[in-house]
């Protein structure tokens, strides 16, 4: 089909169609209709979608070689060249189908969203922009290029969730939201240094080659530890990962971000960008192997965060950050995946979770377009039989989301539980029992969820129920199109994403780290593993969350109340989602004003200024006006000056 | 005999230049001053400076302080507003004469200037003229210093008479040019009266 | 005795310069009050004119005459050129300012140009006579010129301050001249210099200190410097701009003689006296200079400060510092002279424009003098490009020759609090809204000088090279 | 035996002298004038006395120099503290203290 | 067809001449003062073009030398010339100067004319600077620049004006001051090829000097050029005069004032004094570093929009001055010299990023300021509703300032943090807190002016940014992009230059 153009310049088309289409509908905002925005941009789109279709296909039936070209040369200083160019290989050709698929559904889900909105071009336009972006991002060749993407998905992140800039909440959780990636990148920059310093280069296929060959490097940080160089960079390229893709104690500016319009929480905070993280370290799997250490720290933070954020998702009264804590907990456990060296399972369940929890907002938002935009879900109930289509989407993508057996979330989560279960890495032992448990969770407020929306009495107040209805076409097929994903790609891809084949020339796994492998001899086909899931305790575990959130929002529906009044202390931890908000507030965001506020007042205002500038020119000025008192005006004070003067020269010449 | 003369002008001079500065009156401190300069003529004389001995008593006393007392009766001066703060001032003045007398005495007080060094020279003879020495320097070798000399003395006049001199604008002068050049015009007017101007009628 | 007959020619300017003093003063006798233009025309005529004479007179050689009380040398000649020309702007500047306060009359500018042949004299001394002579020739004119305003009280105040300091100062001088007198047994600069080496070191030293006093009062060094603020401060301006100017030149040039050419083997010492003197008075003049509002005051410190730097140069004791410091001295003179015009330009009938505040707003009444005013300070503070700047890099630069790097640190820190004051003005000039619409009343020839001579602060900066040449090769 | 020195300390006193008279005399103007002419007095004796005993008259020449010029500075000394004092009345020194700082 | 002209010269005099011309067109605050100025730096930017066009990039040397005697008596010359990295710099001085001759152009209504002329000299004075090659004459403009900046603040600036200009004064005069005695020292030491002293820069970089007098000269140049950086502990001058300075003056300050202070270090302190560089490196780093968190922190806290630009500055131009000083401890840590360059080359970028971006932000300021008259950022919210394409620019520019990837305020940055973890992790630990603070306390201020509801009646009759406004903004944000996107011709023509000049600095002038 493309045969008569080159590749690089399939690649250039992939990423340019959106950015142009982001700039006619940016730049020319004012001068351009609203058809003409959503049209070109889902024409930008929607030909990178083709075309990334094409691609995946040229990889992952045509076994492509990998394509690893310079576009230009951004910079090049100290013999060092800093390039923007395409590294496309199975990986990539699969993050790029699935962005582009999101991106795409979402983008035509937002005609019917946002058609109220004043903003709606500059949506579109933002939206565009972040396609490309993530394009950039997956598609880079080198570390300078990944960073690129990785901040510009962030900008795009800030301005999306900051839509509504005329609401305070919405600015300040953009600007918390790029504040705390920015902590992230802080260390990613530096791990992008400390590559630079171990290779000299930052191109990945240079570093990757030469990885192993510095794996003893050391590098003394405080005076007489020497630590392992490659720990170092890892961790530090992980503290990246962890701001992007909300780990723990980075997370906290997710759950805020619903700020933003709904298709975005579905395609950046969900889908897209919070997995460029599980992405990165992917790409990196050559150097990560290198350091036990950094494994553990991922393996730590990242059962953490499944686990613990799970938990938040159970209080929480928004639609949205239900789901938001969902995207943490889950993103948790694509971190494990990591930790656990079993790469492509974090990638596949990346991949089953993009579908599924773009699903599941776009539904969520689906119900909020009905509410008109009530999110609180004490007040909806019983919507099925208003909104029939979000209905059964949504219980589609539920049901991926807590892994039951034959959806793609069963495969890529029970994978992953599997995965950790094998690992020998340290900490592995603490994270496969926080997955485990997270199961539990997970099936309890997704199910919580999806009751109180769908089920039950109807508390939506008189007039929203007037006008309650489904929601138009441009709405609901973007969900049924995710829908169908959602079901079947875990099952269809599981053989060969997993434990075939296709990521060999892309995952680098140590030996001693191979858990994957371990578990591919017990794999014999999907069928058979969900035959397998169902007597093992992920199954039952999620059995028990369901009953439990039947139990609790379906049959006794006093019992919560009760529980949440008998465990007060923990129902105000959650609440407080452990203190980390506060404790940023107060702390960090406090203590750092604190301190600019000692060192403007104190250290320039009153040592530098006062006491040393304005000081010495005041004590100059003072010493001034009193000298000035020796010109008396008598007569005799200016002879005795003058004779005194002359003793004084006589005294020192003379003896 | 010329130690003892030294000794006594000496004397005389230093304690006339001490009453000087401790008088008050000024009148006195005049007279005092004078003293002084005829004690240091007597000085001078020893030293053969037979010239400038006598110019000293010609022009200072007989010029200079006849001017000092001619200002000081000029001026309306209140003496005694001019005694107080006197043995205040005292301390300081003695110290800083001291130490300038000091430093003085430390530098020629030693024997550079001794005999050794500066032999008392033999006296001139008597035909020697000190006023024909110098006069003969003063129009040969310093005639330059001596014009400039003449230009300061100028400008001493200048200086002293555009200083003082004073127009005062309502004291009545008699004009002679004015009263010579004068002619009758100027005296008598002659005046054109109305014929017939009726009382109380004004023009 | 061989007495040599003097080679009048040699003298031309000074002789012509009296000549014509004599006759002015004649003619103004008979001049009313309305024409006493006729003394201003006649008394700038003779300054041109002898300034043309000094310059025809000018010769690469050291030539001496009247006995070696008379020197020209290149030197000499250029400072009298200078001298005059100074003293030209001066008249030009004073005239206005005389009329408007009722002291427009003859004596200004006979008594002016004879302290110009004072200073003549001074300059081309080769004697301690003529030293002495030309100094009291300048002086007495000068106490005489300050007095001139006989109703002022503080113009009589400040003529009676600087004639009882002068004449202690000069009696100093005196007696220091008479010790050196007493050991080396010559008045003659030449012979004086052979002889120091034999002479006693104590009392060549001890007379040396009260030489360098004579020198110090009348540069305005500290502690040497108390009659300058308030001399400056009580004359009348026209008389300050006069004071303030050319004499330092001849001030400069009685440095030279005495110390460079009479007492050169003596460079020890006087360098470490006129060090002394070079710090104290770059660091005092500066400080208190800015605690000063009196515009003309604050100059007096601003000109014991340039004193300072007058002598830094001089202290290397070579021949390329005393060519710095003459040209210091030079570019001294020229932007004191245009700092004083200004202020006679702002002085009108009955007002004195002597605070600093009475500059306030002149960019509203007159941009161009407002840069003039500009270009003047900049040029004190040492700013380039303008003049001031060069003379600093001169002086500073002997300073480090000499390795006194310490002296030129001193200094330049001074120069920084020196910049304050300065800054101070030109803020008053520049930022601040006038007091009064009152335009500028001055008249064309004053600003037609006053304009040249804020120019020639910014040409002569930009392209010193004529001027800095001149004055080093004065003594190479 | 009478040697230079002698005329030197002599000279010295008289100089000192006057020195002091300077700032003994608070009041009067005049007196600080007479001072003044005390110091000259010390320097002559000075120069007449160097002349003296080098032999050279030079110095009795500067001598003569120095006493036209004292008369004439008297002359113009007491113009000004005539004029001074038809301005302030007094001839106090220190009164002699509006310009100042 | 230029090869002829004396084409420096001419960019230098060009502005000057123009300069007095303007002023020649009096106090009537006419139009035509405005058209003159703007043809005068129109034709000024034009004539720097060549500059550009017609370098030679594989040469080290300099370019477009020109010589001619000047003050014989002190062997000081007009010698000018541009090599690779003075030639940005006079580019951007040529560039900015238009944009803010055009920023005052309806705003200034006092004066109009001297505004412009002191704007046009003051373009020639930092040309001159950056183009003299003759330490007395880099003097002469570097000293005389202050003048025209002196009178901008003083006569257009806030009510505080007179402190910050006074300040400003001295405390520039005060540092450059030492650095004139280090001058003149090394006048007498150094020799040139008549055997007597020279001023001549390239000559003093030859200069052998023992140690004890390098640390001097080292110390007397920091004093100067840290602030003119500013460096800190000596930057408090800066905040001050840029809250009171016009907006142009804020522009230009910041701008390209600043970058004298860099462009220093590599013309005079490193390649004279390398020795005593490499003693006291850990000096510059120190302060480089404590500039960069340091003024981060106090920027955040800020009241005054104009005054939280001026602390981003600062901590901004801690990169310069870190990446200058990295060299010699890149060489102790690693051994090898790869990433000296980097450092360097980073710095200089960094001038020329910041001088687009700081130059943009105090624009955006202005525009407020000339509608509101507050720079106070409480005074602000909501900006965006009323002025949307002010808020774009705003927001990119702010963006820009915390340094995003594809702006140019990333490329210096992330230069310049490469090379400093190849010297220290800590080095580069603390200049990447940047990437937070910059974040912070830019997008803290943004939120609170630009976004949010409608504030107050004032910022609700705000009028959009005009055609001209929109101008200026839109072409400061092509070059931000321009350079943030493509770096790499920008780099290309600095490379012989840095490499000649770590060749140079690697050699030690004492023997050890």
């Amino acid at each position: 089909m493309f045969e008569n153009y080159t590749d690089s310049q399939v690649y250039l088309a992939i990423v340019l169609a959106p950015l142009i289409g982001s700039i006619i509908a940016g730049v020319f905002n004012a001068y351009i209709s609203r058809a003409v925005a959503h049209t070109v941009t889902i024409a930008g789109v929607g030909l990178s979608f083709i075309l990334a279709l094409y691609v995946f296909k040229y990889f992952a039936f045509d076994g492509a070689e990998i394509y690893n070209e310079t576009v230009y040369t951004w910079l090049a200083s100290d013999g060092i060249r800093f390039e923007i160019g395409f590294l496309v290989d199975n990986l990539t050709s699969m993050m790029l189908v699935v962005v582009s698929f999101v991106s795409l559904m979402v983008h035509l889900y937002t005609i019917g969203y946002m058609t109220d909105d004043p903003g709606y071009k500059r949506f579109f336009s933002y939206i565009s922009l972040f396609t490309f972006s993530m394009y950039m991002l997956v598609m880079s060749n080198n570390f300078l290029q990944l960073f690129f993407g990785w901040e510009a998905v962030g900008l795009v992140s800030y301005l999306l969730i900051g839509f509504y800039y005329k609401k305070e909440s919405a600015i300040f959780a953009n600007m918390k939201a790029f504040l705390v990636n920015r902590v992230g990148d802080f260390g990613f920059i530096l791990g992008i240094a400390g590559v630079l310093m171990v290779f000299n280069t930052l191109d990945y296929a240079d570093v990757f080659a030469a990885a192993s060959s510095h794996a003893d490097m050391t590098i003394e940080l405080i005076p007489g530890e020497q630590w392992s160089m490659m720990t170092v960079i890892c961790i530090l390229l992980f503290i990246g990962a962890m701001g992007k893709s909300a780990q723990v104690p980075l997370h906290v500016w997710l759950p805020d971000s619903m700020e933003g319009p709904t298709p975005i929480s579905a395609l950046i905070h969900a889908a897209t960008m919070v997995t460029a993280g599980i992405f990165m370290v992917t790409r990196m799997s050559p150097l990560f192997e290198l350091s036990e250490t950094a494994l553990t720290f991922i393996l730590v933070i990242g059962a953490t965060t499944a686990l613990f954020m799970g938990f938040l998702g159970i209080i929480q009264n928004d639609i949205k950050r239900v789901v938001a804590y969902s995207t943490l907990s889950q993103l948790g456990y694509m971190t494990v995946a990591l930790g656990a060296s079993a790469y492509s399972a974090a990638v596949f369940h990346l991949m089953t979770h993009a579908f599924f929890k773009a699903l599941l907002f776009l539904a969520a938002g689906s119900v909020i377009i009905g509410m008109h935009h009530i999110q609180d879900i004490r007040q909806m109930g019983g919507l099925k039989k208003y909104m029939p289509i979000t209905y059964w989407t949504s219980l589609l993508g539920t049901l991926a989301l807590i892994g039951f057996p034959g959806l793609s979330g069963f495969y890529s989560k029970d994978s992953i539980i599997e995965a950790v279960h094998a690992s020998t890495i340290p900490g592995s032992t603490y994270a496969y029992y926080a997955v485990l448990a997270g199961v539990f969770i997970t099936a309890l407020y997704s199910l919580r969820l999806f009751f109180l929306v769908f089920h039950g009495e109807e508390r939506m107040d008189h007039h929203t129920k007037e006008h309650l209805k489904e929601s138009p076409w441009v709405v609901t097929v973007p969900l049924v199109l995710l829908a169908i994903p959602s079901v079947i790609i875990g099952g269809l891809t599981i053989s060969s994403v997993l434990y075939g084949d296709y990521f060999h020339n892309v995952v680098f796994v140590q030996h001693a780290h191979d858990v994957l492998g371990h578990l591919k001899e017990e794999f014999h086909g999907p069928f058979a593993m969900i035959l397998h899931g169902m007597t093992q305790a992920p199954f039952f575990l999620m059995a028990a969350g369901i009953a439990t959130a039947w139990y609790l929002y379906m049959k006794n529906t006093e019992l919560p109340g009760k529980i949440k009044s008998s465990f007060r202390l923990i129902y105000d931890i959650l609440d407080n989602k452990y203190g980390f908000d506060a404790f940023n507030d107060k702390v960090i965001a406090g203590g750092t004003r604190g301190l600019g506020n000692i060192l403007s007042k104190f250290g320039d205002i009153m040592i530098i200024d006062g006491f040393v500038v304005n000081g010495s020119a005041k004590s100059v000025a003072w010493f001034s006006s009193v000298i000035r008192h020796v010109q008396t005006g008598y007569l005799y004070h200016y002879a005795f000056v003058m004779i005194l003067g002359l003793i004084g020269l006589l005294a020192l010449v003379v003896y | 005999m010329e130690t003892i003369l030294f000794y006594f002008f000496s004397a005389f001079m230093v304690l006339s230049a001490l009453m000087v500065i401790t008088v008050h009156n000024p009148v006195r401190a005049a007279f005092f001053l004078v003293l002084t300069f005829f004690a240091s003529a007597a000085v001078w004389l020893l030293l053969e400076a037979e010239f400038l001995a006598v110019i000293l008593i010609i022009v200072y006393v007989g010029a200079v302080m006849v001017l000092f007392l001619f200002v000081v009766m000029m001026l309306d001066i209140n003496i005694t507003e001019l005694k107080a703060g006197f043995v205040k001032n005292l301390p300081i003045a003695i110290a800083v004469a001291l130490a300038m007398f000091g430093t003085i005495y430390y530098v020629v007080g030693g024997d550079q200037f001794g005999v050794e060094h500066f032999a008392t020279p033999d006296r001139h003879a008597a035909d020697y003229s000190n006023i024909a020495a110098l006069g003969k320097l003063l129009y040969t070798e310093y005639v330059f210093a001596f014009e400039i000399a003449a230009v300061i003395l100028l400008v001493g006049i200048v200086a002293a008479i555009s200083l003082t001199l004073r127009r005062r604008p309502n004291t009545r002068h008699q004009k002679i040019e004015d009263q010579i050049a004068v002619k009758s015009e100027d005296r008598l007017r002659v005046v054109e009266m109305a014929p017939h101007a009726r009382k109380g009628e004004r023009k | 005795m061989n007495f040599v007959t003097p080679d009048f020619m040699l003298a031309m300017p000074e002789i012509f310069l009296l000549s014509m003093i004599c006759i002015i003063m004649i003619i103004d006798l008979f001049l009313k009050d309305e024409s006493r233009g006729a003394t201003y025309v006649l008394s700038l005529i003779s300054l041109i004119a002898t300034a043309f004479l000094a310059f025809s007179n000018y010769t690469d050689q050291s030539l001496s005459t009247f006995n070696g009380s008379f020197i020209l040398d290149p030197m000499a000649s250029l400072l009298k050129i200078s001298i005059c020309i100074i003293v030209i702007g001066v008249f030009i500047y004073a005239k206005d300012y005389l009329k408007d306060r009722n002291i427009y009359k003859g004596e200004y500018f006979t008594l002016g140009l004879f302290g110009v042949l004072g200073m003549m004299v001074m300059v081309s001394a080769g004697n301690f006579l003529t030293v002495y002579l030309g100094l009291e020739l300048l002086s007495l004119s000068m106490y005489a010129m300050i007095a001139m305003q006989r109703d002022s009280i503080m113009a009589s105040e400040a003529a009676m301050k600087y004639f009882i300091l002068g004449a202690i100062a000069s009696g100093m001088l005196l007696y220091g001249m008479s010790m050196v007198y007493g050991v080396t047994g010559s008045l003659d600069l030449a012979t004086i210099n052979k002889a120091v080496s034999s002479a006693d070191r104590v009392v060549m030293s001890f007379g040396l200190v009260f030489i360098i006093l004579g020198v110090a009062f009348k540069l305005g060094a500290v502690p040497f410097h108390m009659w300058m603020p308030d001399v400056y401060h009580g004359s009348p301006t026209s008389v300050t701009l006069y004071i303030a100017s050319a004499p330092k030149i001849a001030a400069f040039a009685m440095m030279y003689r005495l110390l460079a050419e009479g007492l050169a083997d003596m460079h020890a010492d006087w360098q470490m006296i006129l060090v002394i003197l070079s710090v104290l008075s770059m660091v005092f003049g500066n400080i208190i200079a800015i605690a000063q509002t009196n515009i003309k005051r604050m100059l007096a410190y601003s000109t014991i400060s340039h004193v300072g730097f007058i002598i830094m140069g001089f202290v290397a004791g070579t021949q390329a510092g005393y060519g710095a410091s003459m040209f210091y001295a030079i570019v001294y003179t020229i932007m004191s002279v245009a700092a004083f015009g200004m202020i006679v330009l702002l002085s009108r009938a009955g007002f004195e424009a002597e605070n600093i505040e009475d500059f306030k707003g002149l960019n509203h009444k007159s941009p161009w003098f407002a840069f003039v005013m500009m270009a003047i300070m900049f040029s004190m503070a040492g700013v380039p490009p303008f003049l001031g700047f060069w003379a600093k890099i001169a002086v500073l630069q002997e300073a480090v020759n000499s390795g006194l790097l310490w002296l030129a640190i001193v200094g330049v820190v001074a120069s920084v609090i020196g910049a304050f004051y300065y800054l101070r003005v030109i803020k008053v000039v520049y930022f601040d809204k006038p007091m009064d619409e009152t335009p500028l009343q001055a008249s064309m020839d004053i600003r037609l000088t006053l304009s040249l001579n804020g120019l020639a602060i910014l040409a002569i900066g930009l392209y010193p090279t004529a001027l800095i040449t001149l004055c080093v090769s004065t003594f190479a | 035996m009478l040697t230079l020195t002698h005329y030197l300390i002599l000279s010295a006193i008289v100089f000192s002298i006057s020195l002091a008279g300077v700032f003994i005399n608070r009041k009067n103007i005049i007196i600080l004038l007479m001072c003044v002419e005390l110091m000259l007095l010390a320097v002559n004796t000075n120069f007449i006395a160097f002349s003296y005993y080098l032999n050279d008259t030079a110095g009795q020449v500067f001598v003569f120099f120095i006493l036209t010029v004292a008369a004439a500075e008297a002359a113009i000394g007491l113009a000004i503290l005539v004029v001074l004092f038809r301005n302030k009345r007094t001839i106090n020194v220190e009164d002699l203290d509006t310009l100042k700082g | 067809m230029f090869s002829n002209l004396p084409l420096l010269s001419l960019v230098i005099w060009t502005p000057i001449v123009g300069g007095m011309l303007v002023l020649a067109t009096g106090s009537r605050n006419g139009v035509e003062a405005k058209v003159l100025a703007l043809l005068v730096s129109l034709a000024t930017l034009a004539l720097s073009i060549p500059l550009y066009t017609q370098f030679d990039v594989s040469l080290a040397s300099m370019q477009f030398e020109e010589l001619l005697p000047w003050i014989s008596s002190f062997h000081i010359n007009y010698h000018v010339g541009v090599d690779g990295i003075s030639m940005p710099l006079i580019l951007l001085t040529t560039f900015m100067t238009v944009i803010v001759i055009i920023a005052g152009w309806e705003v200034i209504t006092y004066k109009v004319a001297q505004y412009m002329a002191a704007f046009l000299i003051l373009e020639g004075l930092m040309i001159g600077t950056f183009a003299a090659m003759d330490a007395m004459l880099f003097y002469v403009f570097w000293e005389a620049l202050l003048i025209p900046m002196f009178v901008i603040i003083g006569i257009w600036g806030g009510p505080n004006r007179v402190y910050a200009t006074i300040k400003f004064f001295l405390y520039t005069f005060l540092g450059s001051v030492f650095m004139l005695v280090s001058l003149l020292y090394m006048y007498m030491h150094a020799v040139d090829v008549n055997g007597v002293g020279t001023f001549n820069i390239q000559d003093l970089h030859k200069l052998p000097l023992d140690l004890t007098p390098q640390i001097f000269i080292f110390l007397s140049f920091l004093l100067a050029f840290a602030v003119k950086v500013p460096m800190w502990p000596v930057h408090t001058w800066l905040p001050d005069a840029h809250v009171e300075a016009p907006t142009g003056g804020s522009v230009i300050l910041a701008a390209i004032m600043l970058k004298l202070g860099g462009y220093g270090f590599l013309r005079f302190s490193l390649p004279i004094t390398p020795d005593a560089s490499m003693t006291l490196d850990w000096l510059v780093i120190l302060l480089s570093l404590i500039a960069i968190v340091y003024i981060g922190f106090v920027a955040l806290v800020q009241a005054d929009m104009k005054k939280l630009i001026a602390y981003s500055s600062i901590s901004h131009m801690g990169f310069v001055t870190l990446g200058f000083f990295l060299l010699w401890k890149i060489t102790e840590n690693t051994g090898s010299a790869s990433g000296v360059v980097l450092g360097l080359e980073g710095g200089i970028v960094q001038m020329i990023s910041h001088g687009f971006i700081s130059g943009a932000m105090f624009l955006s300021v202005g525009v407020l300021y000339d509608r509101m008259h507050s720079r106070m950022i409480k005074d602000y919210g909501g900006v965006v509703n009323t002025m949307p394409a002010f808020a774009t620019f705003a927001v990119f520019f702010a963006m820009a300032n915390a340094g995003l990837p594809g702006t140019s305020g990333f490329v210096g940055e992330f230069m310049v943090i490469m090379a400093a973890f190849k010297a220290n992790f800590w080095y580069a630990f603390l200049a990447a807190i940047t990437l937070i603070l910059g974040a912070a306390y830019t997008l803290w201020m943004i939120k609170r002016v630009v976004f949010g509801p409608i504030a107050n009646e004032q910022v609700e009759n705000l009028e959009d940014m005009n055609g001209r406004e929109f101008f200026m903004m839109l072409v400061l944000a092509i070059a931000v992009l321009i350079v943030g996107l493509y770096p790499a011709p920008l780099l290309e023509v600095m490379h012989a230059t840095v490499d000649n000049l770590v060749a140079h600095i690697s050699i030690p002038k004492i023997s050890q």
